[in-house]
C-alpha cells in the first residue's frame, strides 16, 4: 500500500483535480513546476532559512511532564503553537510564496477558516511585499476576530464570504472564484491538504518539516526515530499531515486523526468527516465530504473554526479508508475542557482545533513505556473570546 | 445525430438560454422550457443547482441556492424533465457540477438523460481530461454529448486537444471570470474572440458568461456560432417572470 | 567603569534595597542565595532544558531585508517574540519559578502591566503546578484584555489594583502588599529589572539569555560577536538589559535605551522616565524617577501598558548618568506608526512596546556597513484592540 | 535626653497615635495633635504623606492620598509645626517614605525636624543596614532618633542587632501584614510577643500594626511598653471628627 500521491495526482481513490477549465492553466503550470521548483537548491536554502531565521524552527519536541504523569505515558508535544504567527499554517505559506514568486506571480489570495491561515499568508505577503487577499466566512469573522484585526495589519484586505454556512467552505468557493476572474497574476495559497492536485501534495511537502524534525529529536531523546502514536487534529489535514509524513510507510507507527464531532455525530452539527462523510468532490478534489444523498454539500459545524470544514484532504481519506489511520471525533465540550485542562497543566494555551487532538487521551489507553507524539498545531489567542464565554471566565 | 448537431446544421447563430431548474418557483422548469423554446430559442441549458456552484457568479450563485430551497433535487428534476420530449423538440443540455451527478451514479444518470431525451452535458468541474480517461465511455454509450469549456488563457494546443475529442461544441468562456453579466464587451473580447475564430476549430464554438443584451449577444456571435445567456436571463426572470420571457428574447435578437 | 552590579547591590548611584523590614527576610534570603542557586549546576540544566523545550529558545536573530534596504543598513531582530507566550518575558519567570521551587515556595505573586509578564508567570506557575496570584493595574486590565483572559485560562488569580494611576506602578505596590503580608511561602516573581537588590541582577541574569544567543548568532552572520548598535525599548528595562548584557562593557557596542515620551515628554503625558526624572526610590530601589518636588512620584503616560511605568531599572539610571547608554524617547504616534510599519514590511506585529524601539530609525542615522540589533521584544496580538482603534482597521 | 526617652521612663505602658498629616483636613494637624494631648495619648506618629506608601493597608493608604489631594506637602508640614513646641510636649515622631525625605534633602529634614522639636523618625522603606551606612551620622548630627521595625519573621540575630544600635524603641509589627486594624489577636501574636519579651532586648518596644480597640491595647502591652494605633484612630477620625478625639482615646485605655 502507498501513502503517497500517485502521479495522477491520486491517493488511492482520493485526490485529483476536479477544476473549472478557468483554473486549468495555473493549477497545471503548478502541477508542472512544484516538485521541479520546491526540490531546487535554490528554493531549498530560501524555505529553509526563513523557517530558521523568521518562523523559528526547528519547533521543539516538548516532553508534557505533568501530562504524561497523569496519563502514565509518554507525551510529547511538537510545538508548532510557537511558530511565527501562532500555528503550522505558515510552514505552507512561506512555501508556497517563494513558489509564486518564481511563478512569477504579484498577487495572491487565500481562504481562511480559524484565521490562521490568513494571518499566515497576509504575514509573507507583507514579507514579500506582495497584495494580498484573503477570504473569510463572515460568521468566522466573527468568532475569530483578533485573526482578523491581525490580517488587516499586516495589510491584507479580508473579505467576507457570505454565501452558505458562511465558514470555510465558503471562503474556499470566494477564493476560488477570485482565481478563476483572476488567472494570470494571481497565485492561490490554499491553506491545507485539499483542493486540485498538486495542492495536497505540496502542501504536505512544506509541512512534512514537522515530522523531519520530530525524527530527529526523538532520535535525541528516545534514541529511535519514530514514536509510537501521532496524533493530530484534522480540519483539512495539513497539521496532521505534516507530523504523519515520513512516518507514513512505517506501519510500526500507529496514526490518530481527530476529528471535530461538534455537538456530537448524530447532533446534525458536526464536522466529523470520516463517520458522516461519504466519496465526492469538494474544491477539485475528490475526498471524504459531508453530503445529502443528493450530492449537496452539508453545512458542518464545530465550534473550532478551523475544523469547520466538510471534507478532508485525500490523503486522509486514503488513510481513512484504507484503515492506515484511526479516526476519532471528539466534541466540542471534550475540546473546550482539553483547551482549559492543557492550559493549567502545561501552561500552553492551545488552539480549540488543536485541544481536540488531546482529548484521545480520554478516549485511548496508552502504555507506560509507549512514546506519543501529539501535534500541538497552533496557540489560542485567537481562541480566547470562545473560551471565556464557555468557561465563564470574565 | 444528435439534436445539438441538426441545431448548428440549421441556425447560423444560436442563441441558448441558461437558467437553474427550480427557481424562481420549484414547478417553473417546464413553463420556462415552453416559453423559451416559443420565443424562437435555439437550445436550452438546464441548470442542475449545487451547494456550492465554485464558478458561478452571485446571480447563478443565488438562483442555485434558492432552487435548493424551493426543493429541488436530482430526482425531482428528472420526474419534472420526464415527459418533455412531448413538447419541446430543441436541444436541451444539462449543466451541473460533477458531485451531485456522481452521488446519483454517473452510469444511471447518463442512463436517465437519455431516456428523457438530453441531448449533452456540461459539467464545469470535470476537466476535459478526466472526462477523457475515466468517463466518457459512459457518456459515449448513453449517446450524450459533453461540451467544454475554453477561455482566453486556454492554451493553443489545448484547444485543439479540446476541439479534437469534442462534440457539440466548445463553450467559449468570454472572459477569465465567473459568471456574471457584463455590459458590454471590448477589445480584448473581440481579440480573443477573432483569434479563436481564426483557429478554424472543427467543432463550433458558442461563446458564455457575460451576455447580457443585444450588442453583446451581436459582439459574441460575429465570430462564433452562438451565444448563451445566463445571468440576465435569470435576473428579468426573478424580476418579470414567466410570462414575459418572450419579451427578453426578442430584446436579444 | 562598571556597568554591573557591586557587591552591595548598587550600580554606581543605582539600586539597593530600600525595603520595609517586613520584606527583609525574604530578600534577604533570595540576595543570600541567587547567584549560588542560579550557577549551580542542577539550576542551570533545567533552565537551559527549559528555555529549550519550552520557551522555544534560541529565537532567531533574523535579518530585516526590506527594513535593511529601506534604511539603508543593516538591520536584525532578535526574534524575542517567538518566545512561548509571545515576549522576553517567560526567560525571567522560567528563573524565577525555578529559584522559587529551590527556595521552599508554593504560592507565587506578580505585578504585571502589558499583561506579559503576569501571562509568563501564569504560565510557569501552570509547568510547575503552583498557585498565582497576579496584580494588574485596573486601567490596564481593560487595555489589555487578551492577556487577562489567558492568565485566567491559565489559573491565575488575577487581582485589580485600583490606586494611583491604576497602572504598572501601583499593581507593584500592590504586590509588594502581599508579599508583606504573606512573608513565609510566597515567592514575588517582579517581571523587570527593578526592586530591590538583587532583582535587577537576578532579572538581568535571567535575561543575559538574549545576547548570549546575540553573540553566537552575530558570529555566524557577521563573522564578528558584537554589533555595532544594540537597541530596546525601556519600560523597567529587562528585555533592554538583556540584549545589553553581554556587550555592556565592550564599548565598540553603542546602546541606544528607548523610552515611551507618551504625548510628548513636555505634555504632562509621558513615561520618559530618563527626560524627566530624579534620583529617587520606587519600589525598593534607588534609581531614576519621574516625581513631584515633593517627592511624590508622578502618574506616567503611555499608550503601552508595558512602558508605562515611572522609573527605569537601576541598571538602566547608571547607563544614563555614566553617558554608556544614549537615551531616546519617542511619542505614541511614532510608536504606533512603527507597529504598523513593521506589520507590512516584515509581516511582524510587534508589541507596541517593542515598536518604540524601531522607531530610532526615523530619529537616527546609521551608516550602510552598521550592524544593528534590535530586540523585538514582544509580539503585538495583545495590543490589536489599540491598534484597530487608532488605525481604524475595523 | 531625648522627649521619648523621658516618656518611657515615666510610663509603664505607652499609647502611641499615628495618623497622616493633612487628612481629613489639611488644617487638622494642629487640633489633632493638642486633641491627643490632651486626651492623655503618651506619643504621637505623624504620618507624611506618599503617593506609594507600599507598607500600608487600605485606610491608611486612602487617608495618605487624601492628604495629597488636600495639598499636603513636607514643606506645608513644617510649617504647620513651625510653633508646635509652644503647646505639644508629649514626644513626636514623623512617619514617611524615604523618597519625599530624600528630596526635601536628608541633612536639611534632620535639621528642620531637630529645630522643630521632633525626636525622631521612622522610615518604613529605610532598613536599617542602609540607615546605619550611609544616614545615621547625618541623624545623630540633629539629635534625631530613628526606630526601626521588628516582624515575626526577622530572625533573632537580626533582632539583636537592632536593638544594638536603636535608640527609641523598636517598632514590633504585630504580624506579617501591611498596616490595617484588626480585631483581635490570637494565640499565635501571644507567643510572639511573649518570644520577643523574653529575649530582654535594651530597647523598649511598642507593638503597632493591628491594634483597634482596647483588648487588642491590652494583649499589644501586656508583653512590651506600649502600643500604636494608626488604621482604627484614622477610621474613627473619618466618622466622628476632631472633637470626638477623647471619646476614641477613653475608649482604649
Ligand atoms: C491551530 C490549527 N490547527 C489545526 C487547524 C486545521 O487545519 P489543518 O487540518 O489543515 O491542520 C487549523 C486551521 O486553521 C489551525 O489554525
Ligand atoms: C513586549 C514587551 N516589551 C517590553 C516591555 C517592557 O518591559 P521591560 O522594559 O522590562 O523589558 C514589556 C512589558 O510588559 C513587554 O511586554
Amino acid at each position: 500500500m502507498k501513502y503517497q500521491v500517485d502521479e495522477k495526482g491520486f491517493y488511492g481513490d482520493f485526490g485529483g483535480a476536479y477544476i473549472p477549465e478557468m483554473l486549468y492553466p495555473n493549477v497545471e503550470e503548478l502541477r508542472q513546476n512544484y516538485i521541479q521548483i520546491s526540490e531546487s537548491d535554490s528554493f531549498k536554502k530560501e524555505f529553509q532559512s526563513l523557517l530558521t531565521e523568521y518562523v523559528g524552527r526547528p519547533t521543539p519536541l516538548y516532553f508534557a511532564e505533568r501530562l504524561s504523569e497523569k496519563y502514565n505515558t509518554k507525551i510529547y508535544l511538537k510545538r508548532e503553537d510557537l511558530c511565527h504567527t501562532g500555528a503550522h499554517k505558515v510552514n505552507n505559506t512561506i512555501g508556497q510564496i517563494l513558489m509564486a514568486k518564481r511563478l512569477g506571480k504579484n498577487r495572491i489570495i487565500a481562504e481562511t477558516g480559524a484565521g490562521q491561515h490568513g494571518v499566515a499568508t497576509a504575514t509573507v505577503c507583507a514579507l514579500m511585499g506582495i497584495e494580498c487577499v484573503i477570504y473569510m466566512g463572515s460568521l468566522d469573522i466573527q468568532r475569530q476576530a483578533p485573526n482578523v484585526a491581525r490580517m488587516k495589519m499586516l495589510g491584507a484586505e479580508v473579505k467576507a464570504a457570505k454565501s452558505g454556512s458562511k465558514t470555510l467552505k465558503d471562503a474556499t468557493n470566494e477564493a476560488i472564484r477570485d482565481w478563476i476572474n483572476n488567472p494570470v497574476d494571481t497565485h492561490y495559497i490554499i491553506g491545507s491538504v485539499v483542493g486540485p492536485h498538486p495542492y495536497p501534495d505540496m502542501v504536505a511537502r512544506f509541512q512534512s518539516v514537522i515530522s523531519a524534525e520530530t525524527q530527529a529529536q526523538l532520535l535525541e531523546k528516545e534514541n529511535r526515530e519514530y514514536p509510537d502514536h501521532v496524533i493530530a487534529c484534522v480540519g483539512g489535514g495539513s497539521n496532521a499531515a505534516g507530523l504523519y509524513y515520513h512516518f507514513l510507510d512505517n506501519l510500526r507507527v500507529n496514526i490518530i486523526a481527530v476529528e471535530a464531532a461538534g455537538k456530537g455525530i448524530d447532533s446534525g452539527a458536526s464536522a466529523a468527516t470520516s463517520a458522516l462523510g461519504k466519496e465526492g468532490i469538494i474544491h477539485g478534489s475528490k475526498t471524504l465530504l459531508m453530503q445529502t444523498l443528493d450530492g449537496q454539500i452539508t453545512e458542518p459545524y464545530s465550534i473550532s473554526a478551523g475544523l469547520d470544514y466538510p471534507g478532508v484532504g485525500p490523503m486522509h481519506a486514503h488513510l481513512f479508508r484504507s484503515k492506515r489511520a484511526e479516526f476519532i471525533s471528539i466534541p466540542d465540550q471534550e475540546a473546550m475542557d482539553w483547551g482549559l485542562t492543557l492550559s493549567q497543566m502545561e501552561g500552553i494555551i492551545p488552539a480549540i482545533e488543536t485541544a481536540h487532538a488531546f482529548a484521545v487521551l480520554d478516549v485511548k489507553k496508552f502504555y507506560p513505556d509507549e512514546v506519543i507524539v501529539f501535534n500541538c498545531s497552533g496557540r489560542g489567542d485567537k481562541d480566547l473570546d470562545t473560551y471565556i464565554d464557555h468557561f465563564k471566565l470574565k | 445525430m444528435n439534436r445539438i448537431d441538426q441545431t448548428f446544421k440549421k441556425n447560423e447563430k444560436l442563441l441558448s438560454i441558461y437558467f437553474s431548474a427550480g427557481h424562481p418557483k420549484l414547478e417553473d422548469t417546464l413553463p420556462i422550457l415552453v416559453a423559451l423554446q416559443d420565443s424562437g430559442v435555439d437550445m436550452v441549458e438546464i441548470g442542475l443547482p449545487f451547494s456550492d456552484p465554485l464558478a458561478d457568479g452571485p446571480t447563478i450563485q443565488k438562483s442555485s441556492t434558492c432552487a435548493l430551497r424551493n426543493g429541488m433535487t436530482t430526482e425531482k428534476l428528472f420526474d419534472q424533465l420526464e415527459n418533455i420530449r412531448d413538447n419541446i423538440h430543441i436541444p436541451l443540455v444539462l449543466m451541473g457540477y460533477f458531485n451531485p451527478i456522481m452521488q446519483y451514479g454517473i452510469e444511471r444518470f447518463c442512463q436517465k438523460c437519455q431516456s428523457i431525451g438530453i441531448d449533452g452535458l456540461i459539467i464545469p468541474d470535470l476537466p476535459i481530461d478526466l472526462y477523457h480517461e475515466y468517463y466518457k465511455e459512459v457518456f459515449d454509450k448513453y449517446n450524450l454529448y459533453s461540451m467544454f469549456l475554453i477561455t482566453p488563457q486556454t492554451p493553443e494546443a489545448r484547444i485543439h486537444f479540446i476541439d479534437s475529442i469534442s462534440n457539440g461544441f466548445i463553450y467559449m468562456v468570454s472572459s477569465a471570470s465567473v459568471t456574471g453579466a457584463q455590459n458590454t464587451f471590448g477589445k480584448i473580447h473581440e481579440d480573443y474572440f477573432k483569434r479563436i475564430a481564426n483557429m478554424k476549430l472543427s467543432t463550433p464554438q458558442i461563446v458564455g458568461f457575460g451576455i447580457s443584451n443585444a450588442s453583446t449577444y451581436q459582439m459574441a456571435t460575429k465570430y462564433s456560432s452562438g451565444g448563451i445567456i445566463g445571468s440576465a436571463f435569470i435576473k428579468f426572470l426573478e424580476k418579470s417572470g414567466v410570462a414575459a420571457i418572450p419579451e427578453f428574447i426578442k430584446s436579444i435578437r
